[in-house]
């Protein structure tokens, strides 16, 4: 065994970095470093980087454009640019429809989309969650009609981040409700575009608008863009949920925001002394420090496993689940490190370049919202329940 | 010992919860949310010709002279609510500043403007870098002529914008964090040489960042110094504190109703959620969280009257509690509505985001522990 | 209102506190401040202290020999006792079977019975659980069938405390099987001599043997030792679980442990300095000691509104499950603080009188058996998961 | 980075979980726990056969030069086992002191000894009053002629009754804190003017406390001194705590299963108490925690040789985060198997005492915590 990189990781390591570092431009690296809004633009720009330089798709078999990295080269990668300030590569396109793609979906589909993923020409959201279907996703109601050639599909998906950035999505639909209510489904292509789309902003309580609702009506699918077979959705959907497990745990990103809470609490003075050296406020940041530890460690463990061979299991639902707690306990200490400088909402202060001198120190901003806005985090994308539930039956056989 | 209120306050009490539940829908609150003064003028009015503004001010000022029961009272359902009115800043803590630390002829001016609706106060005393230390006072009073002049900077004063005085503390002498020294000051909000930044807060509240530059007052203005300011500031502070604890509970309350409700009507895999053991052991912990803060906020109440160290450790273990509290609460609301909690529509993340503006004011849970301890 | 004792309260706390400072012997007071073991006849001669008083039942109505005291009265005599280090009165006969027998019992089993009660003359034991049955209390087994004049009783009772101690045991008895498990249970008083009746200890493992096996071997008991109607006795059982809220905190007791786990931290230093100025730890103290401030007073909200008239209900839970955590609370800081004196073993150390030297400080013996010994607090009376339950379905509605 | 076992070292592993599995069930545990020297030397002589108390020192001295993850291997099956021989002791803090304090004779003479299961060591190094600090050292070593002269108190010297070689830290110089001025002693430990009294454990182990009065020793006895001294103990304490790290682990893994196995039989209301939503989440959360611990033992093992910095750093972070996880545990498996988990007779309490002793040897939580934090 040994917990260092090996010599070839070490030099991978290196070139990333230096990659990073040298490719990542200077505006982009200011806002994320910053807490500040990243724009569609900003996505985009540090994708292409990725893509010319044949990075963009990790995850991806080789002959359709990924790397053939290792497990472990992966979480390198994944470091590296999380703690090069590079924003992250947005999932929905990349780690989310092609794996599907790839696997289920025929000849015409792989040449059409994948190399526009690559791209970052499409932008995918997800259209799996609906009003009455949240944590019980099975029970989705969004129906398609076979009529012809296409799909006539009607109804609505919720909880849609960044749809509005979107140019297609992928959506569970039911095309049969005779069965169980898993069977049924089918996995569709949607183009954003197409006539009787509607998508409207969900403001969420921190005051940010990344999520959405998409609404159909009539829209009429090519029955190409059904992927694999017909009520077979759920199989896919499945295979998604459970496909990834790089960077689920976000480990460097959360070591990234420890930094920034570790400088905060060493700038924020209680009587004179820096907020750091509080003994009961140092305690909290070395229990969420040595939890980011464990959970780097385990997930390191599991790609180790993975490496060796072994497949993806419901472990992974440890990365998700000790990963949120542990971002949202960062959140949640910065929020007490600035004390009332958290108080004043100032919208303005989201955005790069802006005139107005700050209120309170020009870190204090962008924390209160990041907080209320970081409570998604156990909600979404199964939530911590979920989780559990998932851990109980399918780990310990309850 | 009696933990019963007296039937005036089940009048107080009927009345504002009335009002809050009828009158203060979070719809119609928005209103006053977006509003230029951050809240609705008329319903400062019908504070006051409710006797609210009064109920716990002497009766020789105009009020009523009821006890931080009543305060108690109003502000639980304040708090359910969300009420913007500036009740907590205004009569509870200018109120106690005036009563405790001013001169006969400033009460006799000022606490009737305050019981009738005519005028409000504003208490600057956080300065940047203060964190919750009210010693640490950096504003300067400087002996001019007959009177002072006041030069410093004041962050996060609540609803400076809305009030016709403001207090400050000020330095007369001494190092930056000394307890002696200090002296506040009374003063018409428009002085000259004052000026204003305001903003919202998280919460939908208002404040402002204030820049005092050679601000002339005259003699009168200083309404206590010496060894007495920082006592009276923080029996002041600590009476406002009990007061945002009863908000808190309120807002627990509230939050918890709401989320009780959802659990009741809201249906995942074929049957209310509420039904999952899981929620229900966890909706059991919320209601002794809120049923804790609630024994805790009427107990820091019933000890403001009592010798310092008593009070402040009573007000202080209140405050570390509902901190706690507050934020669990507010978390597990959000949780367990799912994605629905997360959004600006519905009312509970609003009630998230004061219960966590609450949770350090008047200092954290961290700050009062040790405060806590310390006694 | 008015948090303060009222003049006569106050005049009766000083009562109370001098009555205890006069009459507890200075032996078993010696023992209760060190932890050391109380025997059977430590409680009797103090219960008997308070019998020739009058105090020895204050929840009785005055006419059996109850003392006609408030609520808030009790409280204060609760109080002054555990903080004059007073053993706690043994519930089983005065708190527990006596309540039942006023509300339920004949005339012949009031006159027979509680005197014996007041007087110490008989203790009493709890025949509740059974190895099948431990949070599910109604799927009880132990069967008595009618013979003329006698149930003759089989089955086996569990975890009763104290039972090797017992002249009587009152036990729920399953006298009918054709209805739902809550009907056909009856309630039983049962000469603990009577033939058939074996008591086999059970060893915990903190290594004390204060709870037992009865097993009962076709034990005779005659008609007359039923107890209201035969059938009716869950109703009878439901009474005695939500009937005593006075105490059920303990929070006097919880205060005299903190006192005690203060005065541990005091002295115990870390590099010289008392563990207890230790930021961390003192926080830890703090938090236990708010929770504590919180439980009385809501136990005095509860016992205001019960003055009040208001009759007990399922609130009186929350006294329970906090009551239990903030005891096992303090047991947990006080064996943390003692470091390596935890370790030894040494059983002597519990009895007073020991000639040996205590190993490290002379506190420390029973604190880690004292902090095993009490995970039970959170089993025993009613899970404080089913103390949960209780407030999800009674007061929450859920 | 590579985190596999080797095939050497799953062997060893296949043969260490079989041994605990079926050669020390509980009831035979039983019998050394019960016996005069708490352990059965019959199985330390097993162990020896099997290569176990060579498997991790140097082949040199008769071992089989393996590295800590044999110890981790090793000492995870044994808590699994509750094993009660005094492998932590002797083997691998007793090993690690002489392989890093030691000089060539004493390591060519004591190292084979220990390897072959011929004799075993102790190491006396906690004093009344030291707490968890190593330097806390008030035995004093005066030099006598051509040796040394030992005098003081050692507490808690996990067994030392069993051990034919005690090391001892005693002072040369320095107050009773100093980091410098600190020698370690190697003696026989039936030297003259030792008084032992011995006693159990909470958790069945043995240990001593230790009077040294006027004990003679000669100059040989001294294996190291001056400033290399305190990082030598250190080095070795932590190689120790990352070995009952693993310890725990192993326990946590056996609470876990058989609580899980509880929950599966149990049968209350008509259904296994796993069923229940609450102890689902609850399990869940259970085996997270087990695998942070394990995570964390395999880390705290790994970084055993990094600089000294980083080794402290990533020992105490995995000891703080053990102890919080092996009280958690320790308290949930209690709790889940209702009144049967506070019984003697099964072995569930026995684990939850042994996780409560684990928690704070070589330091607790808190103290690891702030070790962590201060590098």
């Amino acid at each position: 065994m040994d917990i260092n990189d090996s010599v070839e990781g070490a030099k991978f390591r290196t070139e990333v970095r230096e990659f990073v570092a040298a490719n990542l431009p200077a505006d982009i690296k200011r806002k994320v470093d910053g807490g500040l809004r990243l724009e569609k633009d900003d996505y985009v720009r540090w994708q292409r980087v990725l893509f010319d330089k044949g990075w963009i798709a990790p995850g991806w078999p080789t002959e359709f454009g990924g790397t053939g990295w290792e497990p472990l080269q992966r979480h390198i990668f994944e470091e590296e640019c999380a703690l090069g300030s590079a924003p992250a590569v947005i999932s929905f396109g990349v780690n989310m429809v092609a794996p599907v793609i790839i696997e289920f979906g025929n000849d015409a589909q792989k040449e059409k989309y994948l190399p526009r993923i690559l791209s970052s020409e499409d932008w995918w959201c997800q259209g799996y969650s609906e009003p009455g279907s949240g944590s019980d996703l099975a029970s989705l109601q969004c129906k398609a009609v076979r009529d012809g050639d296409d799909y006539i599909v009607t109804g609505q998906k919720t909880w849609t981040t960044l749809a509005q950035y979107a140019d297609m999505i992928f959506c569970l639909v039911r095309t049969d409700n005779s069965g169980k209510k898993q069977q049924g489904i089918s996995f569709l292509l949607i183009d954003m575009k197409s006539p009787g789309i509607t998508v409207r902003p969900i403001r969420t309580f921190d005051g940010s608008a990344e999520i959405n609702e998409v609404h159909l009506e009539d829209v009429r699918v090519p029955v190409e863009n059904l992927v694999g077979e017909e009520h077979m959705g759920w199989t896919y959907a499945k295979f998604l949920l459970g496909h990834e497990r790089v960077g689920i745990a976000q480990v460097a990103r959360s070591k990234k925001q420890m930094q920034r809470l570790k400088m905060i609490a060493n700038t924020e003075l209680v009587d004179g002394e820096p907020l750091l050296s509080q003994p009961e406020f140092a305690a909290k940041i070395a229990d969420v420090e040595i939890g980011l530890i464990a959970l780097e460690m385990t997930e390191l463990r599991i790609l180790s496993d993975e490496s060796a061979g072994k497949a993806p299991g419901p472990e992974s639902s440890i990365l998700k689940i000790r990963g949120t707690e542990i971002q949202q306990g960062i959140t949640e200490l910065l929020i007490e490190a600035i004390g009332y400088d958290a108080h004043p909402w100032v919208p303005a202060a989201a955005i790069d370049g802006r005139n107005e001198p700050p209120i309170g120190s020009d870190y204090a901003a962008s924390i209160a919202p990041h907080y209320f806005n970081w409570r998604k985090a156990s909600i979404y994308g199964g939530s911590n329940e979920i989780q559990k539930n998932i851990i109980a039956k399918m780990v310990l056989g309850l | 010992m009696d933990l019963r209120l007296s039937q005036e306050q089940e009048m107080i009490r009927d009345g504002v919860t009335r009002f809050v539940r009828d009158d203060y829908e979070f719809a119609t609150r928005r209103i006053g949310a977006v509003s230029d003064l951050g809240f609705r003028e008329e319903v400062w009015q019908q504070f006051a010709d409710l006797g609210w503004l009064g109920a716990a001010l002497p009766e020789e000022y105009g009020g009523f002279g009821g006890s931080a029961i009543e305060t108690m009272i109003l502000m639980e359902a304040f708090g359910r609510g969300l009420v913007l009115e500036p009740y907590l800043w205004s009569v509870v803590l200018g109120g106690a500043l005036l009563q405790q630390g001013a001169t006969s002829a400033h009460k006799e001016q000022v606490l009737p403007e305050i019981s009738s609706g005519k005028a409000r106060i504003a208490f600057a005393f956080a300065e940047p870098g203060s964190r919750f230390n009210l010693a640490h006072i950096g504003m300067t009073a400087k002996k001019d002529g007959d009177g002072y002049r006041l030069n410093g900077n004041k962050t996060v004063v609540y609803y400076a914008a809305s009030a016709e005085y403001l207090i400050g503390s000020a330095r007369l002498g001494g190092a930056k964090t000394d307890r002696e020294g200090i002296a506040l000051f009374l003063l018409p909000s428009d002085a000259k040489g004052i000026t204003r930044r305001d903003y919202a807060t998280q919460d939908d509240q208002r404040a402002s960042e204030i820049i005092f530059k050679d601000v002339q007052v005259d003699a009168a203005a200083l309404f206590k110094c010496g060894d007495d300011a920082l006592p009276v500031i923080e029996n002041a502070i600590d009476v406002a504190t009990a007061a945002i604890c009863a908000d808190a509970v309120g807002a627990m309350g509230a939050l918890r109703e709401m989320t009780l409700e959802y659990l009741k009507t809201r249906k995942q895999f074929g049957r209310a959620i509420g039904e999952f053991q899981v929620l229900q052991h966890r909706m059991a912990e919320m209601f002794i969280l809120e049923e804790e803060a609630r024994s805790m906020a009427l107990r820091a109440a019933l000890m403001l009257d009592a010798p310092a160290p008593a009070r402040k450790k009573a007000v202080s273990a209140a405050k570390s509690l509902i901190a706690r509290a507050g934020r669990q609460i507010g978390q597990e609301a959000v949780q367990m509505h799912g994605g629905m909690g997360m959004t600006h529509e519905l009312s509970v993340g609003h009630y998230f985001k004061r219960l966590t503006m609450i949770g350090s004011m008047f200092g954290d849970g961290d700050f009062h522990r040790k405060r806590f301890a310390a006694l």
